[in-house]
Order: C-alpha cells, then structure tokens, then sequence
C-alpha cells in the first residue's frame, strides 16, 4: 500500500495496466515528454516510449476518434482530454462513434476505450477550464460514465474502465488531484461499476453526491455530525450505470434526501436520481427530495468558489429537508 | 507503376489509362491477367445491376431508402482490386455498394441491410446502404458524413504500432471533405505517417451544393498538401486508372511511407438519394455528358479490344448476375426480419438492467 | 388565414420575417436551389437571392459558427442543420461560443441567432436521422430551446426565436411535417417563450408532453376520454424557457402526471420536470410521476417504431398512476 | 507594397524586410512616417513590460494565470499597424496582449481583465488573457482553441453581405491549425470569399508539442493552397515585414479579393504559461538562440541607424511606461473587485426567473 494522491493514483493505474497488457496505450495533447498538464503520465513516455505514449495534434476530434479505431482494431487506448471543457470538439466522435459503434454493427465491432477527463471547478479556470459535462454522456446511450472521488477509488475504477468492453468516460475531479493522499493498493484492484460507496453510516438524511462534491458533502455532514445530525453519505462513483439500489435502499430508510452535484441544475444528472426516487419509492418519502447544485449559468471565473455547491448551500437544504 | 512524376501537382489532369475509346494509353504495360480484367467487368456490371434492384424495391415501397451508386463503379472496383480482402480494412460510406460488393461482401448480407433482415450481420440497426462486415473488415458505415475518418486513422495507427503489414482504405465524397474530422483524420495520419489511403468519390455535388461552393481548392488532392502527403486526382471512370492509382497508394502506405489522397473523379447519375429530386440543381445535359463517360462501356471497349469480350457474353454476364441477384435476394428475405427483442442488445457488451427492465416495457 | 403544414408555416415563417428584416439571413446545407432537404426554405433563394439564403460547405461547425460571428456583426441568422443528430460536430460552436458569447464578454457581444433542427423519429430514419438531442441543449446554461408540435405554434415561437436577441436552438417533430394542416394566422403572430399550452382540459391525469411525442400523447388522451378518463394535456412548446406555474398548477390540482417524450430516458428533459414537481409539489401527488420515453439505446432502424412512447406504452402508464 | 510574387510558395524562405542589424533590406522603399515607426517601437516595448509586470503579479499570487507573450511582440505591433482600430474586428486568442494593446485597448482593462476588477468590460468572467473590448470590436477571446474562427468568418461574411468595408482579422497558434475549426473556417471563407485576413502566430510548440508532430505540412502557409487562398510566411521577429505583409493582406481581403493566410514566425521566450515549466520539452539553447532575434533589438537597432533613436531615449522611453503600467494597474486596482451576484447577469439579455431564484438560494 502506497500514500498517493488522486493524480499519482492515475499515473501509477496507468503504468499498471500498461505493464499488464501490451494493448494499452495513451494518446493526447501534452500526455508524452511532458507527462500530461496535470502530470498524469508522467514517466510513461520514458518508460514505454512514442508508440504506447502519443502525443497528438491539437484536436479533439482526432484524440477520441482515433482512439475508436485503434479499439476497433484491438488495441485498448486511453485517451486524454485535457479539460473535460474540450470535449465538445471531439463530442460527435464520442456519441456519434464511440457510442454506437457496437449497436450499428450489430456487435461485428466495439470500441473497448476511456477517455480521461480532468473535470469540475474550484481551480479559478473560468467557464471553460471548469464543467461539469457528465450529463451529456450520461443521456449517451452506449457510453459509461466514471467520476470517482478518491485516490483508491480512481485506481479501482481506471482499471475496471480500461478493461471494460465498453467506452468509458473516466472523469477526474481536478481540484482533488493534490487535495490529500490515501492508501492506494499495490497491485491488482479493480471496483466494479455501478456500485455506490457508503461514505458515512447515518439515519437522519441522505446525502448524495459524486466526483468533486463529495469532498464538500462530507465536510457538510461533519458539520451536520456536530449538531447531532446524522448524515447518511453515498459517493455514486460511478454514474452510467449508477447504483439504484443503493440509492433507493437508503432514501427509502431514511426519507430524506439531498442530491449534491457541481453541474447546472437544470436537467443535471441529479435530476434523473430525483425523478427515479420519487417513480419508485415516493411513498417513503418525509420531505421532497432535493437538489444543490451548480448555478444556470457559464462557469464564472471571479466567482469560482461561489458557483459551487459549497458546505452551507448544503447545510441550508438539509435544513430544509428536515424541517419540512 | 505510377512514378512520382505523376505525383499531383496543382493544375495536373486527372490521370486515365484507358481512353474513353477503350485504348490503353499509359506510359506502361498492363500487367493483370485476362481472368481479372474480366472479374473486374463482372464487378463493374454486378453492381450496375444491384443499384437497379435496390431501385426498384425503393420504388415498390419494399425499403426505406437507397443512395444509388451507378457512375461510381469505376472507382469501386479500381478501388477494392487494390486491397486484400478481409486483411486489410475498409471504411466506406453510404455510396459504396459496388466496393464491398467486390471486396467481397456477400450480396445476400447487402440485402439483408437493405431490408432489415436476420441476413444483415449488423441486425438491421441502421438505414440501407449503411453496409459493414466484421468477417471481411468493412468497418460498418455511420451516417454523419467524415465521422468515420478518425476511427480509420486509429485503425491505421493500431497496424503500424503492431507492425500488422495491414493497410487501412476510407472512402468518401468530396462534401465530406469540408468536415473537421476530415481535416483531423488527415492532419492525424500525416504527422504519425499512419498507412491509410484516403479516397475522395469526387462526383462534383454533395446533395445540390457543386463543388465551387463546397472548397476553395482547385481540385481535392491539392489537400494533400496541407498535410505533408501526396496527392493523385484520376480519372474515376476509367477503372484501370483507379486500380492502378490505388495499387501504388496502398503500396505507399503497406511499405511505411505514410498515408496518402487520392481523388477520383466520378459522377452519380441519379438522384442523391431516393428522397432527393436533382432537377432543381443540375441541368440534364450535364448528367447526359457525364453518362457518355460510363466506366463500364469503356472497360466493355477496352475488353473487346483485347479481344476478350463479345456481344453473345456480355448477354449471358447479365443473365447469370440476373439470376444470382433474385436468389441473393430471396435468401435475404427469406431470413425473416430483425425481431423487435434485438432493439436492446449491443448497446453494452452485457445487457444492463435497465434495458432489461425497459425491454419488458415493451 | 392559411391552412399550413408544419414545414409550410416554416417557409412562410422564414419569408415573413425575412420581407420585415433585412438583417434576417437563412445558411446551410442544401438551403439554397434545393431548398432544404425537406423544403422548409423552397422559393426563398430566388426571392431573396443567394446573399442571404446561404448554401454552406458540409460542416455544422462552419454553419453554427459563422451564425455566432454573423449575429455578433448585427446580422439575425436563421441556420438550418439538416438533422438534428448532426449537430454534433456543430456542437463546440453552440455551447462554447453561442451560449458563453454574452456572458464571457460582459454583455458586449452576443449572438440573436436561431439554430433550426428537424428532430425525432419514426421515419425510417436510423440511428442518425431520429434523434431527440433537447437535453443537451437545455443544460447548456445560455441557450433557449423550442419544440413545437403544431403549424401555429411554429410559426409563433419561429417569430419570436428570430426576434429574440438569445441565440435559440428552435427544434422541428420532422415526423408531423407533412402530418397534417391547420389554420396558421397570414400576418404578425408571436407567441412568447416559456408558455406552455393546454391541448385538453381535464382532471384525471395531466399528460405532459411536447415536440412530436404531442401527437401520440393527444391520441392517448382521446383513448383515454373513451375510457371515461379526463385528461388534462400540456404541449410545453418552449423547453427552456420551460412553463413551471403551468406545470405545477396542473399537476398540483389533479395530483396523477404522466411525462412523455421521445428522447432517451436516462437524464433526460422530462427527468427534470419530475424532479421540479416532486422537489415543489411532492404533497400534492396522488401518485409518482411517471414518466414514458425513448429506450436507453441509439435509435434503431428496424423497429423505428417501437422505440417510440406510443399511445400503448402511454395508456399503460396512465394505468399506473390512476391505479396506484 | 508586397508583390504577387512574395506570394506563398512551398518552400519560399521567409519574408523579411529588416535584417537581424537593423538595416531596411526590401526591394521596396519604406513609406511610415518616422512618428509611426517610434510608436511602433513604443507598443513593442510597453508590450515586453506588461508582460513583465503580470508575470510578477502572479509570482505575487495577485493573478490566478498569465500566458507570456515575450518573442510574439513584433507580430503583434504589425498586426495592429495594418488594422482600423475600432472599424475592423479583431478575433484574437490568449496570446495576444500586444495586439490588443497596440490596437488601442486600454492598459487599465487589461489588468482589469487580469484581476477580475470592474475595470474589466468584460465583467471578470473569464480567466486572465482572455481579453475583449465592445468599443474596439475586439471579440472577447474564448478559451478553446481555434473556436473564435467560425465566427470570425461570419462577422467577416456579414461585413461583405452588407458592404460595410469592414475586413476581419483572427489571431491563432500553430497548434490551432490541427482543430476542425480552423479547417470549417478557413473554407467557409475561401468558398465565400470572405474578407478575412487569417494570422497564425507560429511559435513552434503547442504546450510542449513541437510543429512536427502537429502539422504535417512543411509550413503553415502551405494549408492556404487546401482553400483557394493566397499564404505567406514571414519572419516574425520583424514588425516592419509582419506590417507590410499584413497590409497587403488586409488590402486584398478589404477590396473584395478575399480571405488570406499570414504566418508569422515567432518563438515565446517564456513556458506556455505560468502553469507551464517548458524545460522538460525545449532546449535552453533553442531559446537562446530565438533570444538573439528579438523583434525588440532589431527594431532598436533600425531605429537607431536611422537615426532616430538613442540610449537616452530609451532610458526616458521605459521610465515613462513604467509610470503608465503602474498608473494603469492602480486604476485597475481601485475600481474593485467584481460583485458576487454579477454571476447571473449575461447569461440571457433578461436575468430569468429561474437565475433570480438561484441568486436568492446564494
Ligand atoms: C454530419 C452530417 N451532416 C449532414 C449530413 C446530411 N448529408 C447526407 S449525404 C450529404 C452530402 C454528402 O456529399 P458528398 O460527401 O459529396 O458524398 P456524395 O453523396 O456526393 O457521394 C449530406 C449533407 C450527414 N449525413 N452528416
Ligand atoms: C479545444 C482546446 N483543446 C485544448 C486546449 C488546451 N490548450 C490551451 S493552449 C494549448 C496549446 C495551443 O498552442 P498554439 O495554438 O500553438 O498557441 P500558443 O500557445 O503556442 O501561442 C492547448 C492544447 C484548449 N484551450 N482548447
Ligand atoms: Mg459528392
Ligand atoms: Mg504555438
């Protein structure tokens, strides 16, 4: 076991699963000498050279395109993006490609791929250094979508992602990539998809959360502990597919429940939970599930911490969910 | 066999081989044995026909859809003669019938799609003329013109980091070319020197739009050069033009020296689609000058020049492919169609619950 | 008065406001001689020439993109993309510089550009030819979107997504094109966004609905008035702005919702009217919201019509929610 | 000035007028009234100090990001010169402080923009070097690469449909030219004809990817002849040949003869930007050796040998911007922070009900 941090915990999955399987490789802008933007390859060009570490044009299109290919043809890339705000260039490849390649063919080819997205805001990085696109790809029919939250979760669930048969979307919570180190299992360690992760055991409220979040949603049931309240804490992980069960296994014990997520709000992919929550158990319900969640609006640069679902945006919708 | 000095320059003519008389005029010999030559014809005239078929079950309202292919031969059979079937791979568009149909895509299967029928391996997923065979590498064909460019330079990419010796082929119209993803396929390849051949069916129009209003550029391989590769524009109704043309490229490619363009010139005499009507956009006469041209009338010439073929054979040639397209296309419907259940797999490797729960919705 | 189509109301929309206008231009593919490949702007190249009926090279990118820059100039394009499963590569332009232009810029530069989308399924269109993209568009903070249902209503909500001074992805149920004709007004006729309309009085259940899934949700109801059941039928029209007070008036009154919509059902639009109403009204409901929608799966060819919500799955919901 | 001649051709040298010891070497006379060329000189060196000055507010933790334009100075005061400042559109990108400055920007807005201060017209929205100016028609900079060239093409296409007079100039990196956009823009414009002059500041990396393995194509010029367009390539370190080849260029596309791609060789002294280190991907030498070219020096030295400039001179020259960009950054400073609930403005023309009730939920 290893104290690592959650970007050290990519670059050690990667250098992992690349010694495993030849297949693998990394294609992106800045991912080679330079190691990625964030360092996240760092050390895996010297150590597996221009072949397997490829260094890309600037174009986004090209990254997860090609990476559709090289699966197609039975390599196993993982591609970066190097802000999930960068996307959208290369947004028609993912779901118009990546995603459907599989179903169009009728399963003749398939496109075994990640794409490694650096997400989320905090990092005073303006509107287009700080989204949150998970719910684009979530509403992808033929993708899976990741947005771990800690350092032994990312390396669990990259590796889960990179030998999956689907195209995964792995998000990275940037502003978690140097926040704190945990213990990080040596070597084989993969987390399935779709299971939720009880963060904290608790009865009196639910509190929902993924990726970046959930750093803030903790510090609110802390704060919550402290006043005797009793936050039950679930860290999704993984958000396509999502664990209903946990989700409704829990909501439905405790009857209240506040969903924290950093994207817009309107039609964000906590809305799906929502709706989901009161189609299946509304009758368990002891007050209108809520939502805290980033504001409809571009990701404002000035106001980069404001935007977020911060710890009191938190407090104050418990509050209201326990008084209703 | 084509020497760089017919390496594109702008302003070139397109290269031809064969004049439109069926005399061969090229600055070499021709070395292909009679039996291609004549499997060649067969191929030009197979698919000739198969777009006259698919016509017909469009017009009987037996499909949806078809985008019909006839002026393309030429250029389809120049192009697949080229490759090695079911090694290298293939990444074609919604107007390439008559290529898969002479790489070797068995009619049955183009049948199959064209009706949605269990013969279609692609489980009739999508609209006809959208063909694809895992067995054969024909990466099956998506509608949003150029999206299929990358995924062929990843491929491409994947052959030379494993030193697979397979060449990667993508075709598509010149419309297809005003598309980011063309422009990042092609910048892609040419920095990684990936082996593919990019192939423009240039036929002048992409749906009403001409040319003039699509590019710039003179002509399409004048691209090339944008990307550090070559570029060859060639006659596209002279068969042997393309083949030739296509067999160096892919030698190119195969030997490591990168990718190349190549463009070729042809016309589609139809409509763009059955649900297009071209009279609004081109005069009649231009179709007319362009059917003159017909790359099977002049491989027909070529042939009877050699003294291979006669009257009494091309009769018989259309009799058998007659006969061999009803009962491809009897077998094809004979298979049944897709079944509504199919609606929810290879979304994922594994079907999810949620699908499995949605499928009982049904 | 005229007796219109829906595509008809299009053109003579389209020329309406272009006669009124001479800043209004029309760009895109086929948009020209051909008229767009479904016809919605025939006549209009030689009536106002090619300056401002504008046949675009094949990119979506270069279509969306020169619309922003056009609109930022003083100009009031109206761009056609020929489906709406190929806005995609068309995608950066829309969310990064259509909906950030003013708010990026402090309000200095902004964009009064409508985007025209032939959208849905059940024509035999395939996975590329059907789609029902709307999500994306109404969490992209900065754009306002629009479906409309019927030949009045389109050339109402056309009007006024031309005058507004937003950038408005304005969304066409291609399937009821050439549906059916009804009265369209010949002169000034704008109808607001953010107005949802009431196609059915009722008290038993509210349907909502809007796009082409309206016309399968009207059959449903007209099942159900058989069946002695009263519907009360909302047509949202406008997705963002979307009909909040309309909605949770409805539905507070009645307590029983069915929510239909053609789009894939995970994280999907009408995901986030479920959540509103349970966050606003949960003690209202008599029953969950449910909710009737397109399959988690690209759009398949073979069973076009299977994959949409039609009137049986719609009426068995209904069930549900009357017997719950 | 710049004839038909120096247009772009595969392997041309690059343009350059004034040699690296400041001596006018062009096969034409120089035209610029001395008070030009010392205004010139003037935006060059207040353009080196500003960056100076950010660099150290962000060393001081004043600023989150600085993108360093050191070694960019030259093309951008040419750029500027060749431009109607307040009647032409600017489409920059994040490099390009010295261009905005030169074309008329004020310095307060800058560092406005840099601190997220109300002195930023923009209202602080976006990170620092992502400037924009309504007044100058200096289109805000947006942060993914190479998105502002669609646009810049349809402000360009509405300047020509209403015959304002008007001509469009967009500023990019090399890296740029790999995005689809640049390729959907420059052939828009080429097919349009639109009056758009396209500047690639070709500093030789993107981040740390080096121009092999970004491009193809031996230059970037080279990709005009993929549009119908003419392409130069000019020696960037040299204001007076980006200036003249800039005018030509604007002249050319402002009479209606379309749009035109310019290529400056330039070379950023500093990383990418200052969450950069550039020593694990450039040589020191490299960077030594482009130190050498400094469009700074060899101004100088023009000015100089022509007599019109001294040590004295220059010493007065840098006291005074220094009083300027401090006067400036105070300003900037003073005018305050920008309030929390500008958040919610801009995103529509009308705040809507939803934003008022999330502003309340603050
Ligand atoms: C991304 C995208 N935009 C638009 C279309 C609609 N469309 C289908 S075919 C076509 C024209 C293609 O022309 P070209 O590439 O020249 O091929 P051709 O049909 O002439 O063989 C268009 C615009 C599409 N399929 N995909
Ligand atoms: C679409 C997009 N992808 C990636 C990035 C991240 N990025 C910012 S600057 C840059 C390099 C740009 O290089 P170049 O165009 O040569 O300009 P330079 O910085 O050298 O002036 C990259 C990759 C981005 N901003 N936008
Ligand atoms: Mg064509
Ligand atoms: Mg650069």
């Amino acid at each position: 076991m290893a104290q690592l941090n959650f970007v050290q915990a990519i670059t050690h999955t990667l250098d992992f699963e690349m010694a495993r399987d030849p297949r693998v490789v990394l294609l992106g802008e800045d991912v080679g000498k330079r190691g990625g933007v964030f360092l996240a390859s760092q050390g895996l060009f010297d150590r597996y050279g221009p072949d397997r570490v490829i260094d890309t044009p600037l174009s986004e299109a090209a990254i997860v395109g090609a990476a559709v290919g090289m699966a197609a043809h039975g390599l196993r890339p993982v591609a970066e993006v190097q802000f999930s705000d960068y996307i959208y260039p290369g947004f028609d490849q993912l779901v118009s490609q990546a995603a459907k390649l599989r179903y169009r063919s009728g399963g003749q080819f398939f496109a075994p791929m990640v794409v490694r997205l650096p997400a989320g805001g905090g990092v005073k990085g303006g509107h287009h250094h700080s989204q949150n696109p998970e719910t684009h790809f979530v509403h992808t029919p033929g993708l899976k979508v990741v947005y771990p939250s800690s350092p032994a979760d990312a390396k669990g669930l990259l590796t889960t992602a990179i030998r999956d048969d689907d195209p995964v979307v792995f998000m990275e919570p940037k502003r978690l990539y140097r926040a704190f180190k945990e213990e990080v299992p040596d070597g084989e360690y993969a987390v399935p998809l779709g299971q939720a992760r009880v963060r904290l055991e608790g009865d009196d409220v639910v509190l929902i959360s993924y990726g970046g979040s959930v750093a803030e949603t903790l510090m609110a049931a802390g704060a919550l502990s402290e006043q005797g309240v009793s936050a039950h804490v679930l860290d999704l992980r993984s958000l396509l597919p999502w664990d209903k069960g946990a989700v409704l296994e829990a909501v439905a014990r405790v009857g209240r429940v506040v969903l924290v997520s950093e994207a817009p709000k309107t039609a964000g992919f906590v809305s799906e939970i929502a709706a989901t929550i009161s189609e299946e158990i509304l009758d368990t319900l002891l007050a209108p599930p809520a939502r805290v969640t980033g504001f409809d609006t571009p990701y404002p640069y000035a106001q980069d911490r404001a935007y977020l679902p911060g710890v009191n945006r938190i407090l104050r919708a418990v509050q209201g969910v326990l008084n209703y | 066999m084509i020497q760089e000095t017919h390496l594109f320059k702008p302003f070139d003519k397109p290269l031809s081989l064969v004049t439109d008389a069926g005399v061969w005029n090229a600055p070499f010999e021709l070395d292909l044995p009679d039996e291609t030559l004549l499997n060649m014809y067969r191929d030009l005239v197979l698919s000739r026909l198969l777009d006259e078929q698919l016509g017909k079950l469009q017009r009987l309202g037996k499909t949806s859809f078809v985008a019909p292919n006839a002026g393309h031969e030429g250029a389809h059979v120049g192009v697949a003669y080229a490759l090695r079937a079911g090694f290298d791979w293939l990444f074609p568009y919604y107007r390439d019938h008559g290529l898969v149909l002479a790489l070797g895509v068995p009619l049955r299967e183009v049948f199959g799609q064209t009706l949605a029928t269990r013969a279609d391996p692609n489980k009739g997923r999508q609209m006809p003329a959208h063909p694809g065979s895992g067995a054969l590498n024909v990466f099956t064909a998506a509608s949003p013109i150029a999206s299929h460019l990358p995924p062929a330079v990843g491929a491409a990419l994947s052959m030379k980091l494993r030193g697979t010796g397979q060449v990667a082929v993508a075709t598509f119209g010149e419309g297809a070319t005003s598309e980011g993803d063309f422009h990042a396929a092609m910048n892609f390849a040419g920095v990684q020197g990936a082996p593919i051949v990019f192939v423009c069916e240039n036929n002048g129009y992409a749906i009403s739009v001409a040319l003039r209003k699509q590019s710039g550029s003179e002509t399409i391989a004048a691209k090339a050069y944008a990307y550090g590769m070559p570029g060859y524009t060639v006659d596209g109704m002279d068969a042997l033009a393309c083949y030739y043309v296509m067999q160096d490229a892919v030698a190119h490619a195969r030997e490591g020296r990168g990718p190349v363009l190549v463009e070729l010139l042809v016309y589609r005499y139809g409509a763009h689609s059955s649900a297009d009507d071209d009279s609004a956009y081109r005069p009649r006469e231009e179709v007319a000058a362009w059917r003159r041209r017909d790359p099977l009338g002049r491989f027909r010439r070529f042939l009877e020049a050699r003294g291979l073929w006669e009257e009494v054979q091309e009769r018989g040639l259309r009799d058998e492919l007659g006969r061999t397209l009803s009962a491809a296309l009897a077998e094809a419907e004979a298979a049944g169609s897709v079944p509504t259940e199919w609606l929810f797999d290879d979304v994922y490797a594994e079907v999810p619950d949620t699908l499995l729960e949605q499928r009982e919705s049904l």
